[in-house]
């Protein structure tokens, strides 16, 4: 399966009465316009408003529910974001171009106190990979006594409606460079390099239940057995997330488009790897599905004669559980494994970073000690709303302090401890 | 600004006095001297610190004098009022290591003032101390002096400037524990691709998050003959005579009880009683037995199913109490009930 | 075949969807103590069948965790049920007790995120 | 506790009330014991019903003392 991702490099955003385009990498967005692609006919949402936050400015988004990069499929089979908002087609082939550098981000009361918070300068800005792109913020306001899963979903599908619109901007367009992405059949790949180890990428999605769910070609993870795909199918919008917790290490829509493991293990794939394929798993809280799952991957692996793997988890704690026993039973296949975690060692230091430990986990890459305390400036102007902030995990009683400054861990910040190693944070 | 004072403690060696045959050289304080290493020091220090004494003590004289040694030093390093006292770098000497950690949680506990000191992984006083004390890893021999002493004193001047120190791995010292978060020159999904690549290719990598062993302990071989064994019993149930003379707390206990049962047969309600504050203490101030199986132990020791109940009994509180210090008490009464020689241990817990 | 089970929870929301057709076990704690007592049910041999840490919650930021249990005790203490609810108890004191946040909004929030957490493993146990 | 007593060399048996935590802090013989305030004894017995009951537990311990065990065991 070949995939030509075409990257246009957005300079700016701005709002304009006239008609939305996209001209000399400059972004016009005409709000009416978008307000109506974003709601399309959804029920659940009085209504949606727009701002822009530029890097550096002295701008705070929270509380924020997903961020998402627009793309548009300009060739081969289905669009973006198949089964959720483009019709079910097998995507990954053919030609996508990606608006780089801004991303969609919506924001909105959902619940309480789960969302997180984007600073787009300060000290917050050195831990969000969302502080360095262009945001087109949506905020979302529901419907009178709408209840929390709905509003949720609503946001969710105003989000998607909305990044897809932006994307069709550039349908026409001519990308500034492009990347081609080819991964071969089985049997193919075996023959086109046949002394190159094969490696896969096994991805743990969040499935819990409400508010902790990940979406692939838009049915429920949690529903899904451990299973296969291309890795270029991502690129298309595949994976989408409708997860609402823990903002350091979930993982928004943005990073699904743009896996950093995939990403990486192309760059070395037909040179020193053969990146044989991408397996999909969740993390469910019935014990016995986590038994289910992680024997399911481990016999994909065996299958698959893959020789290594890279192991990336979304949370903490329960999946702690899932992602020990993946490595534990994929090593025993003699399968070599590299796993991507976070850690919550508490606010000193000292704690246990994972709720679980196995002497088979012996080659691992952090994102961080979520529990880190850092002091977030004064900002200037808040997008969304301030009320919730002493409610968002890990934000402490004093959190608000009378200079105004923030006292948080880095848990409410965006992405600061993302699981799929997207920053450079780490912890020794 | 003033410069920074520094304290360096060495061993006979390293102070060019002698090797194994003079370990005996007693501690010793020479004031505005720099010796040896200590001159090492200097290039990182630059005009930014100075070694305003330097303490030299034998590695035996040290370990055979311990407490002598260490009462001395201390003394010294409180009249110097360094604001950060240096041991070493002892490489893989196993002595001289133990004494450099030794002292600089000395130095630390009992003056509050920061200490560095480096030595090899393998040095016996690394696992000790570098828990408690920073220690930068060096290299196996002397021959390591040139890389390690700029870490040592680079450490040496953030701690006297009470600068952040960095994660481990930056900084040099060996990994404490303290999980310290920094940005590395690449994204995670790359470090982990490289990773991948060594650990395929069987080379070897460095894991940034070692799993933790749980520190467990193995089981002790069973007790052969139960019927010639010394028991003793240990409770956190925190039983102790009427009136809790020791006045251990009901919880966050700082100490434990040691008590003599010689010749008692029972736990009574007027002679035992509870000091626990976790756990409603009317039936344990009733009949203390139904925590600590004394009136039981007696029966079996007569009957000769024991060989004999240990006239010492420890207790304390477990309500609360710091896992560290729990941790130091049970160190210290083992040793007692080694000594003792006690065969084995009944511990109660509530 | 679904399993025998018994909802351990301390949240009101499950008791009062599941109250009256299942056996649910209430106990009004907060997150510590409910933790407590699956421990002591555990000590009891019955065997946990849900994670104790579900939910991506910090622990102490939620008041509310529902566990299952199979119905029937083993002999003894089962293995796996004792490993999770230890590292569970253990990796309370790593969070700031952050009951300040049960304002009544929230904790209409944890509870029902709580609620769809167990149905989500009810449904697991029915395979429904 | 129970782990530095085993790491002097010393066999030790630990009777707790809840095991989980008996196992968290590493103990390797593990005996149950009846409940928190009164671990070795039952206040609703007669005297001599429940110095029987402790007598039992404390046999168990005994039973546990002169096994050989790998791991962390619980001695039912």
């Amino acid at each position: 399966m070949k995939l030509e991702l075409g990257n246009i490099y957005i300079k700016d955003i701005q709002f304009t009465e006239g008609e939305a385009k996209i001209d000399d990498h400059i972004l016009y967005v005409n709000k009416e316009a978008a307000a109506a692609a974003a709601l399309g006919e959804e029920e659940h949402l009085a209504s949606v408003s727009f701002d822009i936050a530029k890097p550096g400015e002295s701008v705070r988004i929270t509380p924020v529910k997903d961020v998402i990069e627009p793309r548009v499929k300009v060739e081969g089979r289905g669009g973006i974001f198949p089964g959720v908002i483009a019709k079910v087609d097998t995507v990954g082939s053919g030609k996508t171009y990606c608006l780089k550098g801004m991303a969609v981000v919506t924001a909105g009361k959902i619940v309480g106190f789960q969302e997180g918070v984007i600073d787009m300068s300060g000290e917050g800005a050195k831990y969000t990979p969302f502080s360095q792109t262009l945001n087109l913020v949506m905020v979302c306001t529901p419907v009178e006594g709408l209840k929390q899963h709905e509003y949720e979903a609503a946001v969710r599908f105003a989000g998607f409606r909305l990044a897809t619109y932006i994307g069709e901007l550039a349908r026409d367009l001519t990308p500034d460079d492009t990347k081609v992405y080819e991964t071969y059949g089985i049997m193919e790949g075996k023959e086109k390099f046949p002394n190159l180890p094969r490696v896969a990428y096994v991805q743990m999605l969040q499935s819990q239940g409400l508010l902790h769910d990940t979406y692939v070609y838009g049915v429920d993870a949690k529903k899904t057995l451990s299973t296969i795909m291309n890795p270029t199918e991502t690129m298309d919008g595949a994976i989408v997330s409708g997860n609402c917790v823990s903002a350091c290490d979930k993982n928004p829509t943005y990073v699904h488009e743009n896996n950093p493991v995939i990403a990486d293990l192309f760059e070395e794939h037909g040179k020193t790897i053969n990146f044989v394929c991408q397996i999909l798993t969740n993390e469910n809280v019935y014990l016995a599905d986590k038994m289910r799952s992680s024997d399911w991957t481990a016999k994909l692996c065996r299958l698959l004669d893959l020789d290594g793997i890279i192991l990336s988890q979304e949370g903490f704690g329960n999946p702690d559980t899932d992602l020990i026993m993946n490595c534990k039973k994929i090593e025993a296949e003699g399968v070599k494994t590299v796993i991507i975690t976070d850690e919550y060692a508490g606010r000193d230091g000292k704690s246990q970073s994972l709720a679980d430990a196995d002497v088979a986990a012996d080659a691992v890459v952090t994102g961080g000690n979520a529990n880190q305390v850092v002091i977030l400036p004064k900002l200037d102007k808040v997008i969304g709303t301030m009320d919730y902030i002493t409610k968002i995990a890990g934000a402490s009683e004093e959190t608000l302090r009378a200079d105004g400054t923030l006292e948080v861990e880095l848990q409410v910040l965006t992405g600061a401890t993302n699981e799929t190693g997207f920053n450079k944070l780490s912890a020794r | 600004m003033a410069k920074i004072k520094v304290v360096h403690y060495i061993n006979q060696f390293f102070a060019q006095i002698g090797g194994e045959e003079k370990a005996e050289y007693p501690a010793e304080l020479r004031v505005g001297e720099v010796v040896g290493p200590g001159q090492a020091l200097m290039q990182t220090f630059g005009d930014e610190a100075e070694i305003t004494a330097t303490i030299i003590c034998g590695d035996s004289y040290f370990n055979e004098n311990l407490d002598k040694a260490k009462a001395e030093i201390v003394a010294w390093v409180k009249e110097q009022k360094p604001d950060v006292f240096v041991a070493g770098p002892a490489f893989n000497a196993g002595r001289y290591g133990v004494a450099c950690g030794t002292i600089c949680d000395a130095v630390q506990e009992e003056l509050g003032i920061p200490a560095v000191t480096g030595m090899y992984e393998e040095n016996p006083g690394a696992d000790m101390f570098k828990d408690k004390v920073y220690t930068i890893a060096t290299a196996n021999s002397a021959a390591g002096m040139r890389k390690a002493a700029p870490l040592v004193a680079k450490l040496a001047l953030k701690l006297a400037k009470g600068e952040k120190v960095g994660a481990s791995v930056e900084e040099g010292y060996m990994p404490n524990g303290v999980r310290v978060n920094f940005f590395e020159e690449e994204r995670g999904s790359k470090r982990a691709v490289k990773m991948l690549l060594n650990k395929l290719a069987d080379k070897p990598f460095v894991t940034e998050y070692p799993m933790p062993s749980f520190d467990h302990v193995a089981p002790n071989p069973a007790v052969k003959d139960i019927t010639k064994a010394k028991i003793a019993l240990v409770t956190s149930g925190g039983i102790v005579p009427k009136g809790n003379p020791d006045h251990i707390e009901s919880s966050s206990a700082s100490h434990y009880g040691e008590y003599d049962i010689a010749g008692v047969m029972d736990l009574t309600a007027e002679t035992y009683e509870t000091a626990h504050g976790g756990y409603d203490p009317v039936y344990a101030n009733e009949d203390p037995d139904r925590v600590l199986p004394v009136d039981v132990l007696r029966d079996m020791e007569k009957e000769g199913k024991i060989g004999e109940l240990h006239h010492l009994f420890y207790t304390t509180v477990g309500n609360g109490t710091a896992v560290a210090s729990s941790k130091a008490f049970a160190e210290e009464f083992s040793k007692k009930l080694l000594a003792d020689g006690v065969d084995a241990v009944i511990l109660t817990s509530t | 075949m679904p399993v025998k089970y018994f909802i351990l929870t301390n949240n009101p929301m499950v008791l009062e969807k599941y109250g009256d057709e299942k056996d649910v076990r209430f106990f009004d704690l907060d997150f510590k103590g409910i933790i407590e007592k699956g421990s002591e049910m555990i000590s009891e041999n019955y065997k946990l069948l849900t994670h104790p840490l579900s939910g991506s919650i910090k622990p102490m930021a939620t008041r509310y965790k529902s566990m299952l249990f199979q119905k029937k005790p083993l002999d003894k203490p089962d293995t796996w049920s004792v490993k999770l609810i230890s590292s569970a108890l253990q990796s309370l004191d790593k969070f700031e007790d952050q009951s300040y946040k049960h304002t009544k909004q929230n904790l209409e929030d944890f509870s029902l995120v709580d609620y769809t957490l167990i149905a989500s493993a009810i449904s697991s146990a029915e395979m429904r | 506790m129970v782990k530095e007593i085993e790491r002097a060399g010393i066999p030790v048996v630990h009777v707790c009330t809840v095991t989980p935590i008996s196992m968290t802090v590493g103990a390797n013989r593990i005996v149950p014991a009846i409940a928190i305030p009164h671990p070795l004894g039952n206040p609703a017995l007669e005297p001599a019903e429940e110095k029987a009951l402790r007598r039992h537990i404390v046999e168990k311990a005994l039973e546990a003392l002169t096994t050989e065990v790998e791991d962390q065991t619980i001695f039912e």
